[in-house]
């Protein structure tokens, strides 16, 4: 059977050859058709960068926005329609960088939307300089006395901002990766999924061989509503943990919250406004 | 001497913020409206909760009158600096009331407001005392006041009720009996029938009357009243209202909700607004419909943050990178500010290119009478179709404007890019589709051209002079112009800024004299005739100290040039 | 003796009588005289807000900037003349919503400076709209439903990013509030003191008792170099700790790794290009 | 039958990325130039980075010539889409060389440069090959070529620098052996001691040259050139450059910059730019220098990221809230862009306003000899002082200009604030003070007046016809109507575009027939000209589909108006 999140034809894809993005793809694939959901009711929101590039080789309805604004434009959808699966899709330099403050604030308000986060530490679109994740040392034609500001680490950031799905993967485990999207998914609330990802073309430090020799499954017994033990756990590095280090059921999301729905669960732009009632507002300025 | 006052009144109240000068405004505005006289007032004060000095005119008068008037026939002063603080206005004619021995002005009436109320139970009733003390000298029917005030603190209690009845009457009774001024003012029953508004209320009642569900913002005076106001609508007219983390998160999530099939409303001021404009540039890029509100206040950068001021046509006009239609609109009235908001939203959603209404401090914080428009007047136009399963969002079409799907909403998907695309929505670098593009969205011109609104002539048809001006300085110009009492003039007063209405051309041509009046340092809009129209305009009247227009300072800078 | 960095004359200072910024102000001055610093050599840096007014009432130089802004420009002073003492100051609202992706950076560059934010939980120069640290169902005109976003924990932020110096106040004790700026300003590096401050006009909620009642200063025994032990304690509220809950000396500064600073240490006004070194660049693209 | 080629050549190589056009390019460049030949090249490319299918066109020229060329000579395709991709520019009289298994073009001439170069060792080598091959049909010295390569590859291993030795002398022998076509061409020794710099190059000198030791940016194509240009200079010239969060962040880092008393740049496109809009206010209002290079690429939104298009300078000139001044330049040369950044440096220093550099990516990414200048005719101008106790930022002077302090020199105190505020740099409510800054500022205008460089007449003085343009047009325009060969017709260049230069006024109005060249889609320069002089220009030679003008294009529309 055909995906039918897929192409029928051969499609022209920008992403490099060997690159990780083309794995993270099919695990969205693979994910979305699993979850059986509808292709008219899922749509992809990314900014600009190769891994912002995703929706276009993804059947769904997308918003291809800005460099960094993917997250308010998502929270908007899922407002304004809690029946669409709303996905957000970026880079590191897109979601940490210049889209870090809209991450912090989609944090708080929790929309019941799942991010996915192409890591690759650099900036690949833009041909190869740092990012906000890349390691200390690793130069680059901007970065030339090499990277010397201390890496964000989204997963113990995500943890303080008490995000209730909090996971990393790495994309050379397309199984992983997939099964992990899934729960992202499943989990009501705003979940992230930072994905390892090597870049061949620009990241010549953290290359496949260098994330699978530096990361390390989550044990058996790691306990992801433990939110101190996952921060913890989240300091971690080379072995970077893999797996969910965080999930917590505890908060309302956004849509749940607002009042508009608190009656009439219908969409927004299914809404007529009642005229009658908007005159007799002017008429109470009398 | 006993000063008379037959047909119009200035009264100012002045003071520190945190002194009420709010509170008797809101008194005054409705007791007054009641009573059958047209009101205006105008508030002026310092980015500051507590102490500076304001102060807020209150205009009663025979006939509409919504200008704002330099003159000061009574000064309420409530504490010493208000003096000093409206020096420039103060006169001998100025009738000067308030309490003497704090005050200290030589000549005035002493009033013990203060006293008075705190024989009643407390000096918090001064506010109610002094806007009796007006309802007296303007001899408001007593029973009047007194059934309002008890509405007024309805959800107060019992206590709080009677003791500001009592204050309203002490006042009251004051005012009645003061001799030295003698007032009597024609009414209108008429007006008891008007609306009382303030700008933000035109404005939030038109998004309303527009269809506006989901408003976003980010705290930012002027543009506060209107993010405040919707919300105190979110619940009966189910409206989304969202305060963002900051206003590039609020243009993109405009462009989201809009994207869904919400109709959105942005609220903001000009340096919220210079945040936005690479999300501007994707509005015109995605052809994204969005109505933004721009109340202005003077720049550069924090500027007069509580001020009034013209200043940011400019920056309208162009901002964001890249060509693209864009429509802006900036109302001149209380109706225009509720029909254009209304309207904007239609536009928007109709040509899917952003609307922009450009106020100012001055318009959204003065508040006047106006005949009561009906909603029933206005649609509201969707403009979003049904999607089939190979819908296209960009099909190129003979008018540029493709129908607009809403993702979920049908079979098809609908998919939106910043990059320049196909008409699936898909990334392109066929540089000949570019074009195809380009052209698409900037036919869209053509398209707008037959629902602008042409400029409004005020006066004579045979004008030798015209006198130029836009948005909020309508009033106080046509005010100005009249008051000359010259024959061969007359005001051209745009409320549709561009796509610049052709039609200002032949106007603009056919005056032997032309004057352009503008709240800004630079004759923005002069700017914007002369690259439309080649038509140079010399003669500016220009104020940029924060302040707006007065009818006098018009009314003497335009006898000037004639 | 006359504390230098005061006015010698009464100044008309904007802020509500009663404001808790008084008191701010107050161990401000206190804790720049007790270091001995120099008048010429302090540059407050601030953005928008009543707390960002804080430079106008203290007699050094200042950079006044825009609401939210505060940080790039103290950071990049700061890097341009290391010799200066660089002090931030910023509202809720400033550092933490439209300031958020600068906090966000300014901790992975760690420059010398020091950022006190008044925490009054509320938007004071705007009359009173919800902040990014108001706390659930607080009501307000546009929050007409109350608060109902989570409030941005500063102290787990800043622990999650290894701030290397995050503590909270309360202005209620300007002796300690005092003390801790001290600190604050004599740690190398970027160094976060959050001031819970009461906005009496605007904030009827967190009082000057409600603060007083809500918090509890930390035990003696708390170990501020224990990072994890730092996160779980941050966790903690109402009542929310006070003092000084991380500390570290791990990393190095932002001007420490600027290469131009590694021979020669004059600040950059100082120096002059070398015309002979710019035309033997020009020569060498015969 | 021999295709001879004497004093004008266009080589395009296409290929996809990844292919390595850029390498040949740079071969070339040095060889070409080394052997006493005028060298050009312009690049188009796709936003990615592996595949797709991009050009480079290589200008070898007897006299200076660069301006873009349509006309390909020698076409030498590297995948099989590359035929597609230049259809239009691809004519019977165009040569196409490469390997023909591969490429299949009809009439192509077969050379196997991927089979030389495995020969050799590896596909890698290909590129070599190909470079040598056109060293040899251009009959530069073998030896030259020889030297070059090992010099270009020192920093490599042994085996590859013989290895690319081997290919370059393969390539040679097969372009010198190839009959069907000659060449030969002028040489000029002259042209040895040129500098060969491409727009990033000559910017990044400029800065270089004003004093520039901050550098702070967010990567942007197509400005990051000048981003990683500067990288490269930070250590011998002591620079700090800083990638930062975002480009809010940037520009308040680069007033944070000046303020502390560096002479900071930022560089950015359209897109950054936007998001700077509010921090340009700020610098209006704090009165800071500071130096922006813009390298435009075509919008709205993210638009063609990789493409030009002089589309931002209506967003330029009005970038920000509120009225103030500032400077905008646009090179149309290297030379211009090397002296007018210098330049930058200074005005901005002097007049203490931002100055704006405006480039696009045909200017910045193309490539070409120039005479050399010399840094030395160049001086950094600081204009800052020695502060005193009571030293006042903001002192009202009679120019507007106030003696610019640096915190931490001399004994004073150095504040700046985003409000309005008085001399010492304190926020103020005083409305008289507040006209008095406004006029303070824009007095500046006044001040800058004598800087200010007219635009450039090129041509016939006694012109009937002008052809206008601006920025990086110049060279193709200017080719253009030079090959009309008319008489009357002379072309009008702006570097300067603001403030306006007046003397434009006299040019225009002169001439009889008016026709402006820009690369964007609303001719946004004739509206400026417009709004400035009151001339409108109808004849207007657009172009907006991503890539520059070519000479035998403005040829040809230009002569459809005359
Ligand atoms: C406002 C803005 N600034 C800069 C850019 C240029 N830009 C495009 S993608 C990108 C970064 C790409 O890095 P990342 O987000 O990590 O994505 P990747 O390409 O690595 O997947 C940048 C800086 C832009 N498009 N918009
Ligand atoms: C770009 C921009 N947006 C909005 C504002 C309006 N504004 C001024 S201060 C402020 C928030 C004040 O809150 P906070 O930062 O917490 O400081 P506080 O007044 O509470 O000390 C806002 C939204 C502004 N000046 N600039
Ligand atoms: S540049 Fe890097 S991230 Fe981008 S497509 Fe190529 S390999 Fe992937
Ligand atoms: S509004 Fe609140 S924060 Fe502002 S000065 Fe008044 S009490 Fe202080
Ligand atoms: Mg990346
Ligand atoms: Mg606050």
């Amino acid at each position: 059977m055909e995906n039918i999140f897929d192409f029928k034809d051969k499609i022209d894809i920008a992403w490099c050859p060997g690159c990780g993005n083309h794995a993270i793809r099919q695990a969205l694939l693979a994910a979305l058709e699993e979850l059986h959901l509808g292709r008219e009711k899922v749509v992809l929101v990314s900014g600009i960068g190769q891994a912002a590039k995703m929706p276009h080789y993804i059947r769904t309805s997308f918003f291809n926005g800005l460099h960094g604004r993917g997250l308010p434009a998502a929270t908007a959808i899922k407002a304004c329609n809690p029946e669409l699966t709303v996905i957000a899709v970026g880079g590191d330099g897109d979601m940490y960088g210049e889209g870090g403050n809209h991450f912090l604030h989609a944090s708080r308000r929790n929309p019941d939307i799942t991010l996915f986060v192409h890591d690759n530490m650099v900036y690949g679109l833009t041909k190869g300089q740092a990012a906000p994740t890349s390691r200390p040392g690793m130069e680059t034609p901007v970065q030339v006395f090499g990277v010397f500001e201390k890496p964000l680490n989204p997963m113990a950031l995500a943890i303080s901002l008490d995000v209730p799905f909090v996971a990393r993967v790495f994309c050379g485990d397309v199984g992983q990766t997939k099964e992990v999207m899934k729960k992202a998914m499943a989990h009501k609330g705003f979940a992230l999924v930072d994905i390892f990802q090597p870049c061949l073309s620009f990241n010549k430090v953290n290359t496949f061989k260098w994330f699978k020799d530096n990361t390390a499954y989550l044990p058996d017994d790691h306990d992801p509503s433990d939110r101190a033990g996952a921060f913890k756990k989240s300091l971690e590095e080379e072995p970077f943990p893999l797996g969910i280090l965080y999930e917590s059921d505890r908060r309302s999301t956004f849509e749940e919250n607002l009042e508009v729905y608190k009656k009439d669960r219908s969409p927004l732009y299914q809404r007529e406004v009642d005229m009658k009632m908007v005159e007799a507002e002017i008429m109470a300025k009398r | 001497m006993i000063k008379t006052i037959t047909d119009d009144l200035a009264i100012v109240l002045a003071g520190e913020a945190g002194q009420g000068l709010q509170s008797i405004e809101s008194i005054l505005a409705q007791l007054l409206k009641v009573s059958g006289y047209n009101f205006f007032s105008a508030s002026e004060f310092m980015s500051r909760v507590r102490g500076g000095a304001n102060s807020t005119e209150i205009r009663v008068s025979a006939k509409r009158a919504a200008g704002f008037l330099d003159r000061i026939d009574i000064l309420i002063p409530l504490h010493k600096e208000s003096i000093a603080h409206l020096k420039k206005r103060i006169t001998p004619e100025t009738i000067v009331i308030g309490e003497e021995d704090k005050i200290g002005y030589p000549g005035m009436i002493d009033i013990q407001f203060t006293r008075m109320a705190t024989e009643l139970g407390g000096a918090v009733y001064a506010n109610t005392v002094a806007a009796g003390f007006i309802c007296g000298l303007l001899k408001i029917a007593e029973q009047e006041c007194a059934n309002f005030i008890l509405e007024y603190f309805s959800r107060k209690s019992e206590e709080i009720r009677s003791r500001n009845l009592a204050a309203i009457k002490k006042g009251y009774a004051a005012g009645k009996g003061l001799s030295g001024i003698h007032i009597s003012m024609g009414k209108n029953a008429a007006v008891k029938t008007d609306l009382l508004l303030s700008g933000s209320d035109a404005i939030s009642l038109g998004a309303l009357a527009g269809g506006c569900d989901y408003v976003c913002g980010y705290p930012m005076s002027p543009s506060t009243g209107v993010l405040e106001k919707m919300a105190s609508y979110a619940k009966k007219f189910a409206i989304v209202v969202e305060q963002v983390e900051d206003e590039i998160g609020v243009v993109n999530m405009a462009l989201g909700a809009w994207y869904a099939g919400a109709r959105a409303l942005v609220t903001t001021s000009g340096g919220g607004f210079a945040l936005m404009c690479e999300g501007i540039s994707l509005c015109g890029m995605i052809e994204s419909p969005l109505v933004l509100h721009l109340a202005q206040r003077p720049g550069p950068a924090t500027g007069l943050p509580t001020r009034t001021e013209q200043g940011d046509l400019d920056m309208v006009l162009h901002a964001g990178h890249g060509d693209f239609p864009r429509i802006i609109l900036a109302p001149g009235t209380l109706a225009e500010g509720f029909a254009l908001t209304q309207m904007a939203f239609n536009l928007s959603a109709k040509y899917q290119v952003p609307v922009f209404i450009l106020t100012d401090q001055f318009f959204v914080d003065s508040r006047t009478n106006t005949p009561a428009f009906n909603a029933g007047d206005f649609k509201v136009e969707k403009h979003i179709v049904k999607t089939e399963k190979d819908y296209k969002r960009f099909s190129l079409t003979d008018n540029g404007i493709s129908p607009r799907g809403i993702p979920g909403y049908g079979s098809g998907n609908v998919c939106v890019d910043s990059d320049e695309h196909d008409e699936d929505g898909r990334i392109t670098e066929d540089l000949d589709l570019r074009v195809r593009m380009v052209d698409k969205r900037l036919k869209k011109f053509a398209a707008i051209g037959p629902a602008i609104i042409p400029p409004r002539l005020v006066g004579d048809g045979n004008f030798r002079t015209l006198v130029v001006c836009w948005g909020s300085t309508f009033n106080t110009v046509c005010e100005a112009v009249a008051a000359l009492g010259e024959k061969d003039i007359a005001v051209l007063h745009f409320s549709w800024l561009f796509p610049f209405p052709d039609q200002a051309g032949a106007y603009l041509r056919k005056a032997a004299n032309r004057i352009i009046v503008e709240n800004n340092s630079s004759a923005q809009l002069a700017r914007l005739i002369r690259q439309a129209t080649g038509v140079a305009i010399e003669r500016q009247v220009l104020k940029y100290n924060g302040l707006p227009f007065a009818v006098e300072e018009v009314q003497r800078e335009i006898r000037k040039f004639i």
